[in-house]
Formats: structure tokens, C-alpha cells, sequence
């Protein structure tokens, strides 16, 4: 396989100016990442600062209505609520180790713009965080959370003012900064060697959900593995150490939007095609003359036309199953597991419960172990105003 | 040799700058679009580089992208612009350039669109988000039709990257002054210098300078050290103001 | 000593009317409490649904610009973001097994309130929340969260509108609905057995730090051990194992409010009288008629005219030290700690935290401890009209 | 024998209840109490209950918190209530009974308080935030001065609790009819009759049943199990109404 390729997707598909950085990233990765001190500091961080490793729930009262066996990866549980520290912890400590002062990155729900302040707060470096102007007003509370740590947020107000610009701008000024700047990219897409790095930081989660399911559960394995897909950081980290036990079924949710046809959705695995936007050969929603459609979900965090590299690949080799949930669904079950279980589950993490609630009969007697990406608190203004 | 390169050569001849004014294609609108690019033919300019719309041009400035994204909204895509340049096959002195991001002409198809280049009379490609690393499909394309695509190196490009873009280059080296997008600014950083005569020394065709250039002053320093400018935000700020494209020339000629 | 006495303070200043539930619960405490199911499913739920052990953090920036040792005990990473779920799953399973339907709560800041949702659903249950009238302006996040969970809110607009009319409600409505009903009480506060029973489930957190803080530091203890009182619930979590370790000073943070003279604060171990509220004699914020005081602080959690008896006892026999921190002091270290470590506490946990900024001097050298009992993220209103 | 034994059961010797009425202390206001007072002497009322403010009733419905929360406002205090009975005493031929929370008690001091209700004919004494096991202190200090703690006991109290109550007590017993605060309400659990007989039995005191109770129509159902009736909330209804006490005593008489 070519270098930074999934199959047929990945690859670097970036400015020159931008591949001096990406190369010395490339290179922090072969020497920095590696290291023992790298690696001693991180997991330490993981430990004692994320609070490692997030547990496993078992949802008794779900079960019981839906009639499988319900299990969640508490990656809520994580310092600032959701897996994204996972990865900027360890894209912080890396930039920090390569000498870099300012952690730049673009935000969509502003879960990963937070993980980056608070990661930039304990490095004691700079965040720098690009958030489209919609997102800015739906994710009220994370900017504040950003702003309170020190972080400087950029309200970005071109194109359609969500997660897709963000990056835009963000790849712009890091062109600019790049010699101070690390670009802390979000999720595991963009140009290489992002889908790699960010896969790295993430496969912590099913490396524990792996083990923590055995551990309860006589040796089994769990018969579906299922995470909602944004950028697909979440839901590679949940994948990762699953991929080869052939008798694990993986699934990934994008979300569908409203549904309703004409409207814009956020499914490009679903019914995209193969395209190239912010560095890297992927799906994508575009029109037939590549021009990138915009997107839609209630959920910020999935509000992308986009997805990472190594999902498509997943998909062309059947390996994934990816399926989509709207948004109605999605906020059933944000209410659901409220409600039967007190957690109270990012709208993006909704997809993916959802999709146990959707899929009950096919899942009958099933066990299913679903990644909880993030708590929702974030989401209570978005859903105060729809309900 | 790729017309680009005789054209710019031309003009260094003459002890000239080559110029190469860049306009998003159907900017302002249709029509006006090839009376400017008519006007900037006629001032003599070497290379005229054509703008592909794109949803989302990362390496765009503000000026150039809200332009261009305006031309998007108008329907500009790229079987109008090839379609139209079509029609005026040889009415250009200049050699013809387009610029733009690789998904529309991915989506286009590489080798159909390569052709239709090669028909309407288009000598080279500038792809800004392509470096060396993705470039080969690409290429491969692209010069069985005699299309050139151009390097674009840097402040930050080591000499060594610069020599693997260097191996069969043709048309021209595009340097870009600044780590930033496109845009005016008042004036250009000094280390400049130091990595145009690199990029002189290593590539055998003309060096470009574009990013950031708005009047002739600006470039004086760089004298035997460029053989060519760009300019593009200059230019269309100056045509949104209401000027002409003949008018922004003078100082250049 | 007198059974339900800390020394002096405690005892059972009830209706007779509550005798019976909280004779009730008594017996439960000496037969369900202590019984291998019961203490087999608490310590699964406080791994698998809190996330427990919550970890130590070092703050390295912090201790550099104060120039001591600064160590966090992390309830904020709780699922629900506070101590108070060791308390409501406690006793809500305790109230499951007892038979109750049920769980009764006041709350101030409203996580207890929330944490009560948690477990109310969690264990299938119903919650019914009396939170005052101004709490529920201030901490609108909350209360959105445990309507989302399917507990009822009562609004209380009698006295203050703040905690200590909350629990004169819930003590009224437990008084009618005793039978069905737990009265799922939020601090070691409160009639016999409540101080003992709310210590029993929040001594974890001592429990655990003492281990991990030896872990970290070649088996030494630390100098100073601090948390916030409100109705001392985290303290004495945090302050129980610590109690034999004569060389560890315990310090106990209390409220003084704006610290304006003439105006309310929440610090009746300062300058409070021997009294009875609430079930308990304790330290009291009071006239001398014995009319109770309304007290202010901008934590809403440490908004209470009372204390939990054991705290009045470590102060009368010097083991614990009692502080006040201010509102200015408070938002400093709020600001502080996000800013430096990219930890955001609860205006609660602010005033532990202000401990050590504000005695930087004395603390020189020395390594100071802190429960950091809860996330801040349900504070951005209170700064965002402050700020 | 304590006064509010002799009285209530001076009234059941006639075959009539005894009748408690409670107010809060200086309610409406200060010279309007001492009026309804007066009304309810006349009425032939056994025990006057007189409530004395505390910022947290907590055993105390809307109604009553509300009017004694007005009286603690307009500054009545426990001394004003013991200074203002001492001024009065003998004036009544009912017996006279104080009825409030521990705190504002314990911060008068609970030797003063029983001296003081003494020396101001007070002889009952109730405390809604005592149970049995915290009573010892506060009897002590009333003993000596004839003053009794008057005992509560309720639907969900067992009859072992009752016994241990009845041990020396004097005065009276009240039996909460509800689980609950005190307040009107249109009718009173069946059930009660069963407890009611069970304390009838524990206790060689009166019986006295309250919380709930409006009208005398009410209590037909329990004759024979109670020897009075208290009424608090209804009657300051009745007053906050604008009018009298003496009106509002005439089912009753
Ligand atoms: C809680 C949560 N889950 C999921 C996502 C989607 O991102 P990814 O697909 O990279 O996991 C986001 C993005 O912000 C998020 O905040
Ligand atoms: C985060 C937090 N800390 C502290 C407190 C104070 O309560 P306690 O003194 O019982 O720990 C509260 C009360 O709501 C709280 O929410």
C-alpha cells in the first residue's frame, strides 16, 4: 500500500507549503512518538489527567426494553467529556516535545476545540481554535469552556460556517504559523499522517474496551461494535483492536439529518463519492462537478461532508458496515438513555445508540458494545430549542 | 519548450519582467471576463492564469476567494471555461494557465480533461493542492497533451524537495513569497532573496514570484533573481473598484 | 458518646413523624448496608457506572507559580461530574433494597440533584427534586439535565429560595410520602443517621487518594489535605482516612461569601452559634433569637447556614481546620486552575482551590491536596453575568 | 394534675370535646391577638395553643408558615411572648400552651424558658423537632416548673414508641390525624381510628387530635378514640378572612 494510503484513500493531497510540516510531523512520529519518554508521559496523562481508563456500562434497563445486551465505552467519562483528549493530549505532547508553543485546530461541536484548550492550559502553550460561526452559537457552553482556559477562538464565517470551514481557515493560518504551530487536526481524516496519529492516540479506546468486555464476560466478544462517525476518530479508536476478530461486527453511524429528501445530510460513506478535500482521497458529498455540498446534523460534531480515509477503506473491503441514523433518531435516544439510564449522551454518541434502538430486531439477543463518545450537556440548548 | 517558458523567456529578453495576471474565470461576470482578459493580452502580458472555481480553496486569500466563489454561484465550471477558451483557440497572444484545486478536475476526469486543455489551447496547470508526493497520475496525464504542471515552491521548500520538483519541470517554477494565501501585502519579507537564488540555481526554467504582489516597486530587489511575476487580489480588487485591466497594467509595462 | 453524636453535635431534631423512616434506615444501615450483595453491586457501580478509582492529578504549572506541591482528587471526573453520586447511588440501591420507589432530594447547586437523577434512573426509580427558586436561575444547566432524566422538579419559593428551604420542603413532602420514599438526603448534614450514612459512601474518596498520593510520592503522606463545606459531605470524604495521619492538617474551606461586612456568607464554623437545624445541633448561622440566617455564597452549593455535625466536632477538638475563602477568591481560582491546568471546577471546588492560592506563603514547600469535588461547567452562567 | 388535663378533661366530664384552637403569636397583629385571645376564652376553649415563631417550620403546612413568618417579620419574639403573658396571667381560664421548634428555645436557654413559661401561666409545651430521644434535657427543665412536653405521636407511630412516650407524660397527648404538615383538609383518613384506639389505650392522658381539621362535623367518626381537637390553619383562615375568632369558635360550642 502506498505511504499514508488506506486502499485507495488517504494521501497528502495538501499545498507544498504545507508538506515541510506534515513531513516533520511524519518524521516527530518515527522518532518523538516512539520514545520512552513520549510514551511514560503519556500514559501517565492518560492516567492521571484524562482519568483512564474510562470504564464499561452495562445498560440493564435498555436491555431489558430492547431485548440485547446493551454496553457503553465510557469515553464521556474522559476529562471534558468526550475521546477527543485522547488525541490532543497526545498530538500536545508531541508538538510540545517537537517544540512548538501554539496548538492550532479547527472545532465542529467544540468538544475537540475544548480537549485542545485544556490540553495547550496543561502544556502551558497557546490554543488557537477555528469554529464555524453557526457552530459558535449552537455549542454556547464549549465556547465559553474554551474561552474560560485561555484559548483564542476564531469565529469562522465563510462557506457554511460549520466544522468544513473551520478547517479551511485552520489549514490557512497554519500555513502561516507553521514554524510556532502544531495543527492539532480533530479526527482521523486530513492529509497524512493525521488519519495515522490520530488512530494511534485513539485505538486506547478499544484496546480497553476490548479487554474490559472479556473481562465480563467470560472471554467473549461482543457481537457488534458500534460508534457514530464524524471525521471517524472515535469510531477507528473503537474499531481498531476489533478489526481482526472476524466474528465482531462493526458499525459505524453517519448521520442522515433530517431525513427528509432534498435536505442536506452527513453521509458521504452512505452516498458519497470518491473525492479529495482537505488533503486527503476519500467519500465525500459533492456534486458531479466536485464541488463539496454542504452538510447537516444536529449534531455539530457529525456535521461534516467528509469522512477519514481509512473508513472508506473499511467500507470498499466490507470489513465496516456503516449505516445512517437522523435526527429524530438520534435525539430519541439522547432522551432514552437519559432517562432509562441517567447518561446523558452527546448528539453525536445518540447515532450511535440509536442505532441499537433502530436495529432491535435484527440485534435480538445480540450483544452490542457501543462507543459513548461524549456526554451531552453540551446539547441541552440544541435541544431545549427543538423540544 | 512549453509556450509558458517562450513567453516569459520573451520578455526577459527584452530585459523584461515576464507578467502573469491572474482572474478567476467569469470575473467579474461572463462577458467582461475575456474583454479583461483581452485587455490583459493586449498590455503584453507573458502568461494569463485562469482561476477554477472551488467550494473550499485553502490556499485562497479572501479577496481572490470571495471573487471566486462568487463565479461558482454564477455556474462557471470547468466545461465552460475549457468550452469558451475552445472558441478562441489562438485569439491569446499569451500562453494560457489554469489554476485551481484537484477534486473539480478529479471529477472531471484527469485525462479528459487533459485533452480538452490541450484543445482549447491551455499550456499549463497549476494545482494547489498538489505537491510532489500525489503528483505523478497527474503528470502522466497531463503531458502526452503538452500541459505543464507547474511547481510551486516556497519559503519553506528545502532545496532538495526543490530539486526533485526541478526533474522535468517545465513551463515555469511558480515561488510564492510569503507562508500565507494569496493576497496584497505592502511588502515582501527580505529572506526572499536568499531562497529565489536557490530556486534560480536549481531550476532550469523561469521563476515566478506571486503572493502578495501589487506594483512593480515591490519587486526592484529581486532584480536577476525572478524572471516573472504574479498578481491576482491586486488586480481584482482594482477591476471591483470599477478600473480596467489596461488601466492596472501600465505601471507594469 | 450519645449515638448519632459527634461530641457535642448531631442527634436527631426531627418530628416524630420521621422517626419511624429514619429508624427505618437505621436498621437498613445495619443489614443491608453491610450485607455481601449489597456492598458486591455498590463497588460494581462505583467502577463501572462512576468510572472509580477517580485519579490524583499533579498541577505543574500551578505548583511552579506558587511555589508548593498542588495535587487534585478528581471527583469532577465522576459520570455526573461531582462526589454526590457516591452518596445517591448508595443510597438509592439502599433505598432499592429497602423496597422504596422513590428518591426524595433537596439540591443547591444541583448536582446532587442531578446525581440523584442518575441514580433514580439508573436503578429505575423516580426522582423528585426540591431545589430553590433562585438555584434554579442560577444553575439552569442542571436543571435541564435532570428534566432530561425524568425527575420532577419542585421549585421551592418559601425563605431564601436557596438549599435550606430545599430541604425544609423535602423534608415536609418525605413526612407525608414516607412510605414509598427515600429521602435521598445530599450531605453528611442532617438528622442521625444521614452524617454517618453520606460519610460511609464518600469516604471512598479518602480511601482512594491516601493509596494513590502514596503511590505517587514513595509512600509519603501530603502536608494539608483541603475541600470546600457546604453541608461538608465532600470534606469529610475526603478528610476520613486521613484523620489517624496526625502529621496531615485537615482544612475545611467555607464560604465567606462577598466578604463584605453586613452582607451574608456561608461560613457558620467561622463565626456561627451552637444551635439546631435541619436534625442536628451544629454550627449554625443564626440570631441570637435562634432565627435561622440567610446565607450567600456564589458556590450555590456552599449556600447553606449549617454544617454537618462531625465538621462542628473536628473543629471543637482542633483535628480540622476552618477556613473562609471569598467570591473574588473563589472566581480567581476558578480562573486560575482552567487557565493553568485546563481543569474548570465547580465554584465549589473554586474554594478549595483558593486555599492554596491565597496561603501561597505559609504552604511554601509543602504539598497540598485538594478535592476537587466537582466539574465547573454548570458555573459558565453564574461568570458569564460576573465577568 | 397539669392544667390542660384539668381542662380538656373538664369538657369531656360534660360530654363535650375539648377544644384547642392554635394561633401564632401575635397574629394578625399585636393588639389583635391579644382580642382573639380573649374571643376564644370566652368560647370556652380548654387549651389555648400559642405558636412561637422559627424561620424554618419545617412540620408546619403554607398556611401556618405563612401567618408565623408574618409575626417573626413584625418582630415577635419569645420574650415578647412570655412578657406579654406574665402581664396577663390569670386573665385566662384556659389552660395555656406554646407551641414551636427547638432552636429559638435553646437560644433563650431551656432553664430560663421553663422558669419563664412558669411564671407566665404557661403549663404545655410542644416542640415539633423533638422526638423521644432527644427529649431527656428539655423535660428536665421544664419538670421542676410544671411545665409539660406535650407528646406527639402519629399514624406511623408503633405502640412500643407510644409506650415509651406515655411513660410520664402529662398534659395531653396530640395525635397527628396525617402524614403530612398541618393544614385543612377535606377529609381525615379512615385508618386513623384503628392508631387513635391504640393510643387511647397506651395513654391514661387526654387525647388530643390534630392537623387537618376544620369543622367539628369532621370528628363524629371518632368519638369515643379522641378527648380534643386542635385546629390551627382554618381558624387563622377564618381570621386572615377578616373574621372573628368568636365566629368562627360557634359550630364547635
Ligand atoms: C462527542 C463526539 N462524538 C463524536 C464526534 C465526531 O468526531 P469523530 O467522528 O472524529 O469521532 C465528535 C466531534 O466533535 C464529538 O464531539
Ligand atoms: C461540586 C460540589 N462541591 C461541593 C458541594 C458542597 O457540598 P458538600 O459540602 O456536601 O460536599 C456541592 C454541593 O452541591 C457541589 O456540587
Amino acid at each position: 500500500m502506498k505511504k499514508g494510503y488506506f486502499g485507495d484513500f488517504g494521501g497528502q493531497f495538501i499545498p507544498e507549503l504545507l508538506m515541510p510540516p506534515l513531513i516533520e510531523l511524519e518524521e516527530a512520529m518515527e522518532t518523538i512518538l516512539p520514545s520512552e519518554e513520549f510514551q511514560t508521559r503519556f500514559t501517565n496523562m492518560l492516567k492521571e489527567n484524562v482519568g483512564r481508563p474510562s470504564t464499561i456500562t452495562y445498560c440493564p434497563n435498555i436491555s431489558k426494553d430492547l431485548g440485547l445486551d446493551l454496553w457503553l465505552k465510557r469515553e464521556d467519562l474522559n476529562h471534558s467529556g468526550a475521546h477527543k483528549i485522547n488525541n490532543t493530549l497526545g498530538q500536545g505532547l508531541l508538538a510540545k516535545m517537537m517544540g512548538k508553543d501554539v496548538l492550532l485546530a479547527e472545532t465542529g461541536a467544540g468538544m475537540h476545540g475544548v480537549a485542545t484548550a485544556v490540553a495547550a492550559a496543561m502544556l502551558d502553550m497557546k490554543a488557537v481554535i477555528y469554529m464555524g460561526a453557526t457552530d459558535i452559537v449552537r455549542q454556547a457552553p464549549n465556547v465559553g469552556r474554551m474561552k474560560l482556559m485561555g484559548a483564542e477562538i476564531v469565529s469562522v464565517e465563510s462557506g457554511t460556517k460549520t466544522l468544513k470551514d473551520a478547517i479551511n481557515e485552520a489549514l490557512r493560518r497554519w500555513l502561516a504559523d507553521q514554524e510556532t504551530t502544531h495543527y492539532c487536526f480533530g479526527t482521523a481524516a486530513g492529509p497524512h499522517p493525521f488519519p495515522t496519529l490520530v488512530r494511534e492516540f485513539q485505538q486506547i479506546i478499544s484496546k480497553e474496551a476490548r479487554q474490559q468486555y472479556m473481562d465480563r464476560n467470560d472471554g467473549d466478544l461482543p457481537d457488534v461494535v458500534v460508534a457514530c462517525v464524524g471525521g471517524g476518530s472515535n469510531a477507528i479508536g473503537m474499531f481498531h483492536h476489533f478489526i481482526p476478530d472476524e466474528s465482531v461486527k462493526l458499525v459505524g453511524v453517519e448521520a442522515a439529518g433530517t431525513g427528509e429528501p432534498g435536505c442536506d445530510d452527513s453521509a458521504p460513506l452512505d452516498h458519497g463519492t470518491e473525492g479529495i478535500l482537505h488533503g486527503m482521497k476519500t467519500q465525500l458529498l459533492q456534486t458531479e462537478e466536485g464541488q463539496i455540498l454542504p452538510s447537516h446534523s444536529i449534531a455539530p460534531g457529525l456535521d461534516y461532508p467528509g469522512v477519514g480515509p481509512e473508513h472508506a477503506h473499511l467500507q470498499a473491503t466490507g470489513r465496516g458496515d456503516y449505516v445512517t441514523i437522523n435526527d429524530a433518531q438520534a435525539i430519541n435516544a439522547f432522551k432514552t438513555l437519559s432517562q432509562r439510564e441517567g447518561i446523558i449522551p452527546a448528539l453525536e454518541s445518540s447515532h450511535a445508540v440509536a442505532y441499537a434502538i433502530e436495529h432491535k430486531e435484527e440485534l435480538q439477543g445480540k450483544s452490542v458494545l457501543i462507543c459513548l463518545s461524549g456526554r451531552g450537556d453540551k446539547d441541552l440548548g440544541i435541544l431545549d430549542q427543538i423540544l | 519548450m512549453n509556450p509558458m517558458q517562450i513567453k516569459i523567456e520573451e520578455a526577459t529578453k527584452q530585459g523584461k519582467m515576464g507578467l502573469i495576471p491572474y482572474l478567476p474565470a467569469g470575473f467579474p461576470n461572463r462577458e467582461q471576463f475575456w474583454k479583461e482578459l483581452e485587455e490583459l493580452d493586449a498590455a503584453g502580458v507573458s502568461v494569463i492564469e485562469i482561476g477554477m472555481p472551488f467550494s473550499d480553496p485553502v490556499a485562497d486569500g479572501p479577496v481572490v476567494e470571495k471573487a471566486a466563489l462568487k463565479c461558482l454561484a454564477d455556474g462557471i465550471n470547468l466545461t465552460w471555461i475549457l468550452d469558451e477558451l475552445k472558441k478562441r483557440k489562438g485569439q491569446f497572444n499569451a500562453a494560457l494557465l489554469l489554476m485551481g484545486y484537484l477534486n473539480p478536475v478529479y471529477q472531471y476526469g484527469v485525462d479528459k480533461f487533459a485533452a480538452d486543455c490541450e484543445a482549447a489551447g491551455v499550456s499549463g496547470l497549476i494545482i494547489a493542492d498538489i505537491p510532489l508526493e500525489e503528483s505523478g497520475f497527474l503528470k502522466k496525464a497531463l503531458t502526452p497533451h503538452g500541459v505543464s504542471l507547474v511547481p510551486l515552491v516556497g519559503l519553506n521548500t528545502s532545496k532538495e524537495r526543490m530539486k526533485l520538483y526541478a526533474e522535468n519541470a517545465s513551463g515555469f517554477c511558480y515561488f510564492v513569497s510569503v507562508l500565507g494565501t494569496t493576497g496584497q501585502r505592502e511588502s515582501l519579507p527580505e529572506r526572499i532573496k536568499e531562497k529565489l537564488a536557490e530556486a534560480k540555481e536549481v531550476f532550469d526554467i523561469p521563476i515566478a514570484l506571486g503572493f502578495g504582489i501589487k506594483h512593480p516597486d515591490q519587486l526592484t530587489q529581486f532584480e536577476g533573481l525572478m524572471d516573472a511575476a504574479v498578481f491576482g487580489s491586486a488586480l481584482i480588487t482594482h477591476i471591483e473598484n470599477g478600473n480596467s485591466s489596461a488601466e492596472f497594467m501600465e505601471p507594469w509595462i
